[in-house]
Parts: C-alpha cells; structure tokens; sequence
C-alpha cells in the first residue's frame, strides 16, 4: 500500500466499542466510516443509567454516576466533530467483498445504496438481550411488573431527577419487595443459551444496591445461581451490598406467578434446601447477552468463524478486527479495551507495522 | 457592600439583620473532585441558595490564600475551599498543602475577630452533590447568623 | 554537654575579645570574618567585614544597637558555590533569622561559622545614637554591667525594643561557638562554648584548650532570673496587642496611620523573595479599575490594598517569623508589627510545633504538609 | 494567531442554550444586555448547542467575521465540552487559553428556580469571567522532544517479553531487567495451548534475544528511578555490580506473584502431597501426573478454589479471574489422561470472565469431574492419607474425602516488586496493591513515560496480558520517536524574579521542578533557580501556591487572573 494514499477504515457498529474504534482510528489519521443501524449512536451501554467502573472512569473518585454525561455525550461530541470520521446512522451493510486492504461495501440507508472502498473493517456489531419472553415460567409477557434489567434502567433514567418517587410499572407504587432473577436466558440450554454473560451480576447487584440505599426498607433480593463478576473490586461491591441489607439467595427461581395480586418468585433455596415463596411488587430479570441477528451474515462475508455460542471468533484474517460484544458478551471496560486493540491491529495492517502517534 | 458612611462602633448597619442580610459566599473549588460534585448537585436539581459564587482552580493546593484574603476584604461574607478527600487528590496531595494553608490563614484571621467560620475547607467528592448543596445551605444559614464581614465596615478594603 | 573554655580578660572584655578574633585571622581559622564594630565616633555599630587583622579596630559585639539584621549579609555573602570561609558573630534573633533563611536555600553554611553572643537587648537606633554621642567611651561595658545587674540607670530612662524586652531566645546554644557573658564577672572572664563539632575544631584552631565544665551557678541564676522577665513582658504585650486588634476594627485603626511604604518588608531578614508578591504587578489597578471600585463601593481608602499587604505579608512569613522586631523599628508610622507578628505567629507556629529559628533541623512548615494532621479543619 | 498583547481585549460572549435547556430560571436576555454594559466585550451572542457541528461552524464563522480576540462561553459545565469547544475556537484561530467557560447550566439554571436570583448570579459569573480572560495569556502548546529514547522494560514476563518484540520492531532499543535467572515467567511453563481460549501463539524468546537492539539483565533488579520522560537515571543492581542506565521511557511489567500456600495453613502445603496448580501444570506438560510421596498414579485427586482468593482474613480480597478456568481445564485434562481417578473441585463460584467457559465446565462435567460448591474447612493428614473436610453447601453435609493429590489453586497477588517500584516512580497503588488504579488512565502514564502491561495492574490470562504489553507499548514507541506536546495547563516560572528557596521543588507532587543554575549577568552571582520540567508537570498549581512571591503561575489560573475574577465577584 502506498503510504501517501489516504487510509480508509469501515467500522460496523455505532455502540461503545464501535464509537471507541472509530475515534481511534481517526486519531491514527485514518478516514473512518462508522455505520449503525439504528437511528442513534450508543448502543445499549448508553441506555444504561450508569456503568460500573469502566476504562473511561476517571479513577479518581470523581464520579458523578452519571455516565450519559460523563461518558458518552463528550464522546459524541468529539465523534460528530472529527474530520476523519463519516457517521452513517440508520444504515445496514448490504455486501462486503473484496480483500484485506481493497474491500467493496455495499450500504443500504433506507433503501439507498451506496458504495464505498475501504481499506479495512472494524466489526463492532455488539450483542443483543435475551428476549424474557421465551421463558414463559417468569411471565414477562403476562404481567407489567416483571421486567428486564434493561427495563429498569431506563426507569432510572427516566424518573432521574423528575420525581423522588421510584413508581412500578403497574400502579405506579413504590414497590416494597424487589427480586432480582439472575441468568436469565443465560447457561441454560434448553430455553436460552449455554454462555454466561459475564456482566449481569455486576449490574445487578449494582441496581439492587441503588434501590437498598435508596429506600433502606425495601426488601431486595438477588436470585443467583454462581456470582461472577471480571472485574476487579468485585468482591468489595458485593460485600457492600451484603452490608447494606441485600439478600442472595443461591438457586435457579422456579416460576414467577400472580397470587391474587401479588407476584410470587417461587425458588428453592439450595444452600439451605428450603423451598421459598416470595411475594414480590417487582420482579428484574437479568437477561443474558445473545449474538445480535445479522451479525453472523456479516461474519460469514468477512470469512470469519463462529464460536459455538454463535459470537464470532476475534482472530480472523489481516485488515479485519472485531471488538466488543460481538466477540462475546463483556462489559463496557473490556468492550473499549477491545476496541482499542482492534484500532491498533487496523492501524498497524494499515501502515504496513509503521507506528504512527496515537493522540 | 455598600458602605455609606463609617458606622459607630456596635451600631447595627440596617443590613446587618438576619433574615434581609443576602450574604455573599465565594467558593474555591478543585475541577476534579468539587467542581464536579457541584455539577452533579445540578444535574440532580439540588437546590440552594445563590448566594454562593463558585470559582474553579485546579486543585485546592492551588488556592493561594492571598485569595481568600482579597475575597474577604473585597467584602466576600464566607469562602469556602473545597477540594478531594484525604487521600484521593488527583494530584495526590494537594490537598494536604491546602489544609496547612488555610489552618494558617483561619489562625490569622482569627486573632484579627473574624470568625473563624467564614472561611471552610471541606472535603467534597464528585460523587457527593448532595454534601455540596448541604455544604452550602449550612454556609448560607451560618453566614446569616454570623451577619455581614465586619470588614465591610471599614473603609478601605 | 557543650566543650567550653574561660577566657581571661586582661584589659578589659572588648580588647579580650578583639584579640581572640585577631588570632582567627591570624592563624587562618577564617578568611573573613563579619563582626560589628564601633564607627570612630563611637555613635554606633555596624557590621563589617573583615579580613586582615589590621582591619579589626573596634570590636563591638555586645553593643545595645541593631541597625539592622544582620542575616542578610551573609544572602549576600554566599551562594551554592562558596569555598571562602566566614566566621560571623551574630545576636541570637539575627542567628535565628540564619537559620530559617539556610532552610530557604538562602544561605550556604557549608563554611560558615557561626558565633553567638548573650544579648541583653537592643535600644531603638535613634535613641541609641544620641545616648551614645552624650556618653564618654566605655557605654557599652557601662550598660552591660549595669543592665545585667538589674539597673537601667545608664539607660537614662530609655526602654530597650519591644522585640528585646520580649526576646524568648536571648542566648543559643547551638550556633558553632558561644559567647557567654550573662551571669559571669565580665572584668575577669568571659566563656566560650563549643557547640557543634564545627565550634569545636574551630576553637581548637585558635589555641583554644576546652573542657566539659558546667555552666557557674550565678550564670544559671541569671538566665532564670531574665527568662522570667522576658516571659512576663511577652505575655504582657501579647495580651495588649490581643486586646488592641481583637477585632477588624482594632487592626483597621492600627493600620490607619501605615504610609505603605512598605520598609516593614524590606528590613525583614526573612522576606527573602526578590520581587514582594504585594509591590508586583499581580496587585497594580489600572487607573480604570481604581475608579470603577470607588464606584462600587462609594469609598475606597487609599493606599489601596494596605490590609491585602499587611494580611498577605503576614501569611506568608508568620511561619518564618523570629521577632527579631525590624520591621517595627524600621516603621515610619510606629506601627505595632512586632507586638502583632509576635502574638499571631507564635499561635501559628504552634499549630505546627516549629519556633521559627530555633534549629535548622525542623522542616519548615511550609514547604511539607502530613497526611495526619489538623484533622478539624 | 491574533495578537493580544498591549491591545484593549475584545471579547466576544457566547451564550449557548443547550438546545433550550437553559433560560428557563436564568433570564438570557437580561443576562446579555448586563453583559454588554461591559466596555470590553464587543461581541454577544446566542446559539443553541454550540457543541455540535453546526453550533462549531456557527463559532467559527462569528469569531472570523470580526475582531474578536478572546471568548467567554456560557453554557454547560466546562467539565464536559471544553475540550470540544477549545478545539472549535483554536481552528477559529483563538488559543484555548484565551477561551473562559462560565458553568449557567448545573451551576445556576437547574438549582436556582427564582428567575431574579438565578440571573443576577448568572451576572455575577459571567462577568467575573469575563474579567479573568482579560487577562489571559495566549500561550502555544509546547512540543518536548526527548533526550534519550531507549526503554527499559522492568520484568521478563510475557508482557515484558512482548513489549521488549514491539519495541524493537520499532526500532527502539530496548533494556531488559529480570530478577530471576532466565526470561519467560509463568507464561511459557503453562500447557498453554489448552490454558486459553483461543490459541494464543506465546512470542519467540529466541527471536529477541538475537536483537541487537535488545540488551537483558538477569538476576538483576531496580533499586532506584530518578528523573523523568525522555531523561530516567535508573540504578540497577546485578549479583555483584550496580549500574546506572540512560533511558527515555520505562514498562513496568513486573507481574504478580502466586500466593504461598503454606500461610493457610489447615491445608498442610508443606505435605508433599499437597501441590498448588502451577505445580501441577508443570507435570501435566509432560502428560503424566504421580503423586509426589509414592509416584503413583493417583485415584483421587481434589482441586481446592479460591486459596488465597476473596478470602480478606487470611489472604487477598480479591479474585484472580483465571484459577476456576485453569483447574476445570486441568481437571478435565486428567480425566483423558486417567478415566479412571476421580477429580473433585472445591469452588465458592465459577468464574471464567472469558467467553467459551460454559463449555469447558460443561465439558469437564461430562468428563465426570465433581464440582463441590463450599469452602474447604482443612486438610487432615491420616496416617499416609490425605483427609479432606468440607461441608457441601447445596447438601448440607459435611463431608470427609480422602484424597491422593490435593491441589491448591492459588490466586495471584501483587509482588513486592510492583509495589517498591510502584514507589520508586511515585504510582499510587490500588487497594489490592496493584498498579491497576492508573491502568484507566492511559494518559498519565504516557506523559511520564512510564507504561504498565501485564499481571502488574491485576490478575489476568497469557491473551490478555499480551495484549496489554502490545498498547502499553505503542503510545511509547510514538513518543519515543516523535516526542510529544506538553500538556496545555502548566507551570511557568519567572526566573528573574525566582530566588531559590525550593520550597515548589520540594511541594511538587510530581518533581516536575528542578533546580538549573543561573548565573547573574551583573552580579555574576551563580544561584539556583526553579525550572519546570514540561514533560512531567502535570498542571496542578501548588508550586504556585508554595511560593510567596507568586513565581512559578499556572497557566490559565494565573494570581493576576484569579484575582481579577474575585474583584469581579464581589
């Protein structure tokens, strides 16, 4: 490749990993193409209402648990400002073809096409959320005050700063009893996926934590079958949520049923082999991460193989990386860490070794 | 701060009353730890008083207390200096040289009659709005009841 | 235990000592020596720097005079690379002030030695100056018996400086040599103590024979005897300035009458910096900005920014301070800095447990903070 | 650039909205008119969301259309936008210095609901800003170039080792320290191709050691750092020898250390039959296993979890992330090779942050592996026996396994290494001891040129460490070739007016001041003065407030500046 032409990236995927690559890129001097399908940049981590500790924390204790602010919007700023980065929001990569260094896009905004050469691509396609409603026992679909952990998040987000009051979905009351349902769709062949989604833990115990601290009468527990978190200081989180009064309770919940009113989370209580029914005014369900449709066609014109829990292998052929939850369910540190390296992969292929100066 | 006249001794300036007397606190807030705690009191719509006018420095071991003293004489009713707990400067110890300072500065001061209490170090992390909004509410009610910087009597400043 | 030596008077104490620094030259203990002595007309001292004995006329170190202090000299003598060695003789306030200016990087000690004398005190230099050109030769031995025997009649009513009618530290140990005159019978002896090695290998220089014998009764019994003066003075004017700037308005009065010349800062041994942040530009209004002040505040009190200075200055050196009382001396106005420096700064100091000046061991608190510590602030 | 000196400032006052979010408490006209009272500014105006491209274009073009030479923006907290917004108006051709951003929005617009109020601070604040860029200083940022560009990596692990190859791929040469005899460290004892989840390819020792650009010491340590990016004096101690070495950039990659087992001691590690997982591994390497005391094959063999791990009383807090997958992939490895031993695992949780876990656990159950959740309260020793005691928490019993081979998984832990070097170079050390606290911060690291990759900054796997050691080492090779630009906000000092005392040098946190002799040219006095080091100042200011004659100034938070605005705010 001849050094003066200028480089040109395609990154598929507009969530964290997708928009850390393209800024990465860019500052490598390369021009980035950045291509989401949906309407907005962010993905599912800008849904959240705050993340726990990640790689764009300032470590030093300046946190305003308001990651919106904090991490994303800047980031946008600074994505909608560089010169190097195009972003095709509300489009879908139609076809790939060509070869490491030369490839041919075809993309597809709304039904236009266009057509772009790129030198290399980024896949950042990310994950999507087990869909509750295939586990039919839980009543997802049945009653208004079971929802996802996702769900509840943008509850957060929504009643943020508006009203002090945290309102279920159904009458809008302050419920007294919260059970978290851990693993759902999550190592479990049968109704959803073999794979652990490594994070769901850590988020819920976070939100538990929220809503113990703020209402320290409210009852919460979290249904679990192994705690497992990637991250370091895990341990103290969940010691602290222990300390403030949230409860764990080993065992894969039965059934979420209505009893007159109430919802009931029945579970048998393997560390101590009772069978508990618990009367609950909300029931979270911590759905797992799943490999997002249209991700696999993509690999498959990228040549790249698929994992048995259909995340696409990371360790595919020069000039294309992969970063963040396409490579499997992870969190947003290790997400932008991903993308990192995936920029540096795509710079060093692209400069032939040659180091360039990051920013 | 406006100052008609030279008063008596011991004679109540009308403003001087609690309740009407709207004092005036100037705050010297580290970007990283306070600054930020005071965003985060604004983005969670903490409310209180105007009366306190932040200025951002970087780090509170930067906070000269010669400025501190201009505010006070230019008729600032309280300062406040907030910065990074103990232990968490992201300069690492900033704070430490700050807290030296500033003892030094309230020692002086205080031997001068001023109370003691118009000037505040606290330590607000970014996490904690609602110890900023607390902060300055319990500064405001203080202030009210301590009155107006004698130094406004005097003529010079 | 500190190694001293009797040293006989033969004329009389000021002759004895002339000669003793003499010999410092002569047998090359020193290059230079800084000393004070007399000027021909005997109206007062200064200090001069010497070095060849011939140059060594009027020695004078226990002259009730300070015209100014002293450590400035040797700021102006030394630098990081000084080889010539120096011997000075030193008041204690002028010692202290030393030592907190080589912990300022200020002073280079390296070869440097220093001796102290006992002071009895100092009389404002105007007021000196005319004792001096009424009095036949001899006032210095003449106030120096009189005045340590308790008597102020040679002092013909006067009183001695504020700062030396309070000075915590009228002799110290620890500069390299001593010498002692307090308590001991000055028509026969004088005693020189060696402090420090340095003192000791000096004083073996000149000849010097050195014994451990303990300081005599009677010097005991007068350095008690005018500790307890001085502490009463002290406590006495702490508690009159107290009561005079217990308030804004009180310090506002005193300051009333300052010209801002600012000569408090220049005759300072410890303001040290080479531009004074308050004569700097930072501190200058424009003409416009002066105006739109008065505007603001219908009145402005001129010189502006006097109390900025006096605070500021304040707090920028209380930590350093060692009363050694120029700054009052040198106040056209008679404002009462010392009195004030004094009874603030050793509230100041003790936050820190530091006396300004006492050893050049002790961190100045300025320059080093501890993560324990002041823990109500 | 526009000049500002000697000339009356022109400022021009931006008011952005935040698309409407502003102007609802704070009356924004009232606010414009009080602003424009101001003789010095000579431009007001509003726009709607001046982050954003068009808003960008819309700064640009006011600033360009006239004479605007300094700018006050008003809006949103600066602790978001200023970067964006300074990036907007130096293309403008303002200096981000000369750019004063006044908080309206957290600050006044959303905790003020009375309109009078919240408007007449809003005053206040502009105006004092608008007082304090009257005095700012343009000031151009600096590029450092560096003195000495070679690296000494700290470590011959797997990340010093990677970091050592991408380095010298770069053509840099690089300078190798190993306190032990031979380099390699954990890595390359692992049965790796079966350790980690995809096929990690370890790099080729040999290939490094035939550099040129490489020099390695071994059995040697690092007993001192001094000096900074570009210019590190770094003292190393061999056997019988201590040298000084010359280098630009340093990569601490002095990895973790595996907990002893012997400070549990119900599990009797000092039994001969009792082993911790890396012993193991070096047996399964050679495809065989034998108990130590008989050398024997084994018929029952249990791996204990977690030792050392999440355990704060007796070990570490935390997890070390990688134990659960390497005994389960142990376990499962025994199992192929003798069907017939039985395997039990002693867990509290598994854990496997890496994808594809699920699987090697599903496996190595199907293998017949026993998982036993619970923590094992000891090990007795009967007769020749090994006794496990364990309650079984899903059964609630307790039970009493006798045991061949116990294996102890031990978790990783800071070495002592880390944590001397970590206060050689002044790294501040998170609660578990790591140097993982500034791994969020790229940054930082970069500007004092002192990177850290690998098992240093937490327990992690051979992938991701080389991972690690791969970005550590990329920033550095950029600037160790290049040099780099200051930071923007740091200390300038005065040196005419400077007179020596050290009292910034000895209150910088960061020993960015250094003493430079200066000789007087009247005076000819030789003296020390205080000098800032570009490349290590950090822009925190106490050497500002250490010095009484206002010396040393930070740029942008200048005495004069500050003051300026305080005069204002009254």
């Amino acid at each position: 490749m001849s050094s003066d032409s200028i480089k040109s990236a395609l990154v598929i995927g507009g969530g964290v990993a997708g928009m850390q690559a393209s800024l990465d890129l860019a500052n490598y001097g390369i021009q980035t193409f950045l291509v989401e399908r949906q309407e907005e940049l962010g993905g599912r981590a800008y849904k959240l209402s705050r993340t726990y500790r990640t790689h764009e924390c300032k470590s030093d204790g300046c946190c305003m648990d308001y990651c919106r602010e904090c991490i994303f919007t800047p980031k946008f700023g600074e994505l909608f400002q560089n010169e190097n980065i195009e972003i095709m929001l509300g489009t879908e990569v139609d076809d790939i073809s060509g070869e490491p260094g030369n490839f041919q896009i075809t993309l597809n905004t709304g039904g236009e096409t266009r057509n772009l050469n790129v030198n290399a691509i980024i896949m950042a396609t990310g994950s999507t959320t087990f869909d509750a409603d295939k586990i039919k026992e839980y009543g997802h679909d049945r009653y208004d005050d079971v929802i996802t952990f996702l769900e509840l998040e943008k509850m957060i987000v929504s009643q943020r700063g508006e009203a002090e009051s945290f309102a279920r979905p159904s009458d809008g009351k302050i419920p007294e009893t919260v059970n978290f349902l851990l693993c759902v769709g999550s190592r479990d062949s049968n109704k959803g996926n073999q794979h652990c989604s490594i994070v769901c833990c850590t988020y819920a115990i976070g939100q538990a934590k929220d809503l113990k601290t703020k209402y320290p009468d409210m009852e919460v527990y979290i249904h679990y079958m192994d705690l497992r978190a990637a991250y370091r200081g895990f341990e103290e989180f969940y010691k602290e949520a222990q300390e403030i009064g949230v409860q764990f309770i080993r065992g894969r919940v039965a059934s979420v049923q209505k009893d007159n009113w109430d919802l009931v989370v029945s579970t048998e209580n393997i560390d101590s082999g009772e069978l508990m029914e618990i009367k609950s005014d909300l029931v979270v369900l911590t759905v797992g991460q799943e490999p997002h449709r249209g991700s696999d066609k993509i690999a498959e014109s990228l040549n790249l193989a698929l994992q048995s829990n259909g995340f696409v292998f990371g360790n595919g052929t020069k000039g294309i990386a992969v970063a963040g939850c396409a490579l499997g369910p992870r969190g947003i540190r290790y997400s932008v860490e991903d993308a990192k390296r995936a920029a540096l992969e795509i710079a060093d292929f692209l400069d032939g070794g040659e180091v360039v100066e990051g920013n | 701060m406006v100052t008609e006249a030279q008063p008596k001794e011991n004679e109540v300036v009308s403003d001087d009353k609690e309740g009407d007397f709207e004092p005036k606190i100037i705050g010297f807030l580290c970007n990283w730890c306070s600054y930020t705690g005071a965003d985060l009191a604004g983005v969670s719509r903490l409310q209180y008083p105007p009366n306190f006018i932040p200025i951002r420095v970087m780090c509170t071991g930067a906070v000269d207390p010669v400025y501190v003293i201009k505010a006070l004489l230019e008729g600032a009713d309280s300062v406040l200096v907030a910065g990074c707990h103990p232990g968490d400067c992201h300069y690492l110890s900033g704070n430490f040289k700050a807290r030296r300072r500033i003892a030094i500065l309230k020692k002086l001061l205080e031997n001068l009659g001023l109370e003691e209490r118009r000037i505040r170090l606290e330590w607000i992390s970014a996490s904690e709005g609602q110890k900023f909004a607390d902060t300055v509410n319990e500064m405001v009610k203080e202030t009210k009841k301590m009155g107006p910087n004698p130094i406004k009597k005097e003529w010079d400043i | 235990m500190s190694k001293n030596v009797r040293l006989n008077v033969e004329e009389d104490l000021l002759s004895t000592v002339n000669e003793l620094f003499k010999k410092m030259l002569e047998k090359d203990a020193a290059d230079v020596l800084i000393v004070p002595q007399d000027v021909p007309s005997g109206a007062c001292t200064v200090q001069t720097l010497v070095r060849y004995p011939a140059g060594l006329r009027a020695l004078n170190p226990f002259a009730f005079v300070l015209p100014s202090n002293s450590a400035d000299i040797l700021v102006k003598t030394t630098d990081q690379a000084s080889q010539e060695r120096i011997v000075v003789v030193f008041r204690p306030c002028e010692l202290r002030a030393v030592f907190e200016l080589a912990k300022l990087n200020q002073i280079n000690l390296d070869n440097v030695t220093l001796i102290s004398v006992d002071c009895l005190g100092t009389l404002p230099v105007p007021e000196y100056v005319e004792l001096a050109q009424k009095s036949e030769n001899g006032l210095t031995m003449k106030l120096l018996f009189d005045v340590q025997k308790g008597g102020k009649e040679s002092l013909l009513g006067l009183d001695l400086r504020s700062a030396c009618q309070i000075c915590e530290l009228p002799v110290m140990d620890n500069a390299d040599v001593s010498i002692c005159t307090i308590g001991l019978n000055l028509q026969k002896e004088v005693l020189l103590k060696a402090n420090t090695p340095k003192g000791e290998e000096f004083l073996g220089a000149i000849g010097m024979e050195l014994s451990e014998e303990e300081d005599p009764e009677s010097r005991k019994k007068a350095l008690e005897q005018l500790f307890k003066v001085k502490a009463e003075a002290r406590e006495k004017l702490d508690a009159q300035v107290k009561e005079e700037v217990k308030d804004i308005a009180g310090y506002m009065t005193v300051l009333a009458s300052c010209i801002n010349c600012h000569n408090c800062m220049k005759v300072c041994p410890i303001c040290y910096c080479k531009e004074c942040f308050f004569d700097s530009d930072i501190l200058k209004p424009s003409p416009k900005q002066l105006l739109d002040k008065s505007e603001k505040r219908k009145v402005v009190r001129m010189p502006i920014d006097t109390t900025l200075y006096h605070i500021g200055r304040m707090n920028h050196m209380i930590t350093s301070c060692v009363s050694c009382g120029m700054c009052e001396s040198a106040c056209p106005s008679k404002l009462p800095l010392l009195a004030i420096y004094h009874a603030f700064g050793s509230d100041v100091q003790a936050l820190f447990n530091y006396v300004a000046g006492r050893s050049l061991e002790e961190e100045l608190p300025l320059a080093t903070f501890k993560e324990e510590e002041l823990e109500s602030a | 650039m526009r000049g500002t000196s000697s000339r009356k400032p022109k400022i021009g006052v931006f008011f952005c909205t935040c698309k409407g979010s502003i102007g609802k408490n704070v009356d924004l006209n009232e606010l414009e008119s009080r602003v424009k009272e101001n003789p010095d500014v000579v431009l007001c105006i509003r726009h709607d969301k001046l982050c954003e491209k068009d808003g960008q274009a819309f700064l640009k073009d006011q600033i360009s259309n006239t004479d605007v030479d300094r700018i006050v923006l008003v809006g949103c907290t600066p602790r978001t936008y200023e970067e964006v917004i300074n990036k907007g108006a130096l293309e403008a051709g303002i200096n981000r210095h000369l750019v004063e951003h006044v908080n309206i929005r957290e600050l006044c617009e959303w905790i003020h609901p009375d309109e009078k109020s919240a408007t007449e601070k809003a005053v206040f604040l502009v105006l004092g800003s608008i007082a304090r860029v009257a005095f700012a200083q343009e000031v151009l940022d600096k590029q450092v170039i560096l003195k000495n560009n070679n690296v000494l990596i700290i470590g011959g692990g797997i990340a010093g080792i990677t970091s050592a190859l991408e380095l010298i791929k770069n053509e840099i040469s690089v300078h190798l320290v190993e306190k032990t005899d031979k380099l390699g460290g954990r890595a390359y004892e692992l049965d790796t191709q079966r350790l980690s989840e995809e096929d990690v390819i370890l790099p080729n020792i040999n290939e490094l050691i035939k550099s040129d650009k490489f020099h390695v010491m071994l059995e040697s340590e690092v007993v001192d750092v001094n000096g900074t990016l570009g210019d590190y004096k770094v003292k190393i101690a061999s056997k019988d020898k201590e040298e000084e070495l010359d280098v630009g950039a340093i990569v601490i990659a002095t990895g973790s250390e595996l907990f002893d087992a012997i400070r549990i001691l119900e599990y009797k590690y000092d039994d001969a039959d009792v082993i911790d997982f890396f012993e193991l591994e070096k047996m399964l390497v050679k495809d065989e296993v034998k108990v130590p005391s008989s050398g024997e094959i084994p018929k029952r063999i249990n791996f204990i979890q977690c030792v050392g791990s999440r355990d704060e009383n007796k070990g570490n807090a935390h997890c070390s992330l990688v134990c659960c997958t390497y005994a389960i992939k142990q376990a499962a490895k025994i199992k192929i090779l003798y069907p017939d031993t039985e395997v039990y695992i002693h867990y509290m949780d598994l854990r496997g942050p890496e994808c594809g876990f699920e699987e090697y656990f599903l496996d190595a159950q199907k293998k017949g592996v026993n998982f036993i959740r619970g923590r094992v309260a000891e090990i007795q020793k009967d007769g020749k026996n090994l006794i496990l005691r364990t309650e079984h928490i899903e059964l609630g019993d307790i039970m009493s396994l006798p045991s061949d081979l116990v294996v102890l998984s031990v978790g990783q832990q800071a070495s002592v290494e880390t944590q001397k070097l970590a206060d050689m170079v002044h790294l501040p050390l998170d609660k578990d001891g790591f140097l993982g606290y500034y791994n969020d911060r790229f940054e930082i690291l970069d500007r004092r040129g002192i990177s850290i990759a690998g098992c240093a900054q937490g327990p992690r796997g051979v992938a991701r460490s080389i991972s690690d050691a791969k970005k550590a080492v990329r920033e550095i090779a950029g600037i160790m070739k290049k040099g780099f630009t200051a930071r923007s906000i740091h200390s300038v000092i005065d040196e005419t007016r400077c007179a020596g005392c050290r009292i910034c040098e000895e209150l910088c946190p960061y020993e960015a001041i250094y003493m430079k002799n200066v000789k007087d040219h009247v005076t000819e006095e030789s003296r020390l003065i205080s000098s800032v080091n570009l490349a290590v100042c950090q822009g925190c200011g106490a050497c500002a407030m250490a010095c009484p004659g206002g010396v040393p100034q930070l740029i942008g938070y200048s005495n004069k500046e500050i003051l300026a605005q305080i005069d204002e705010l009254i």
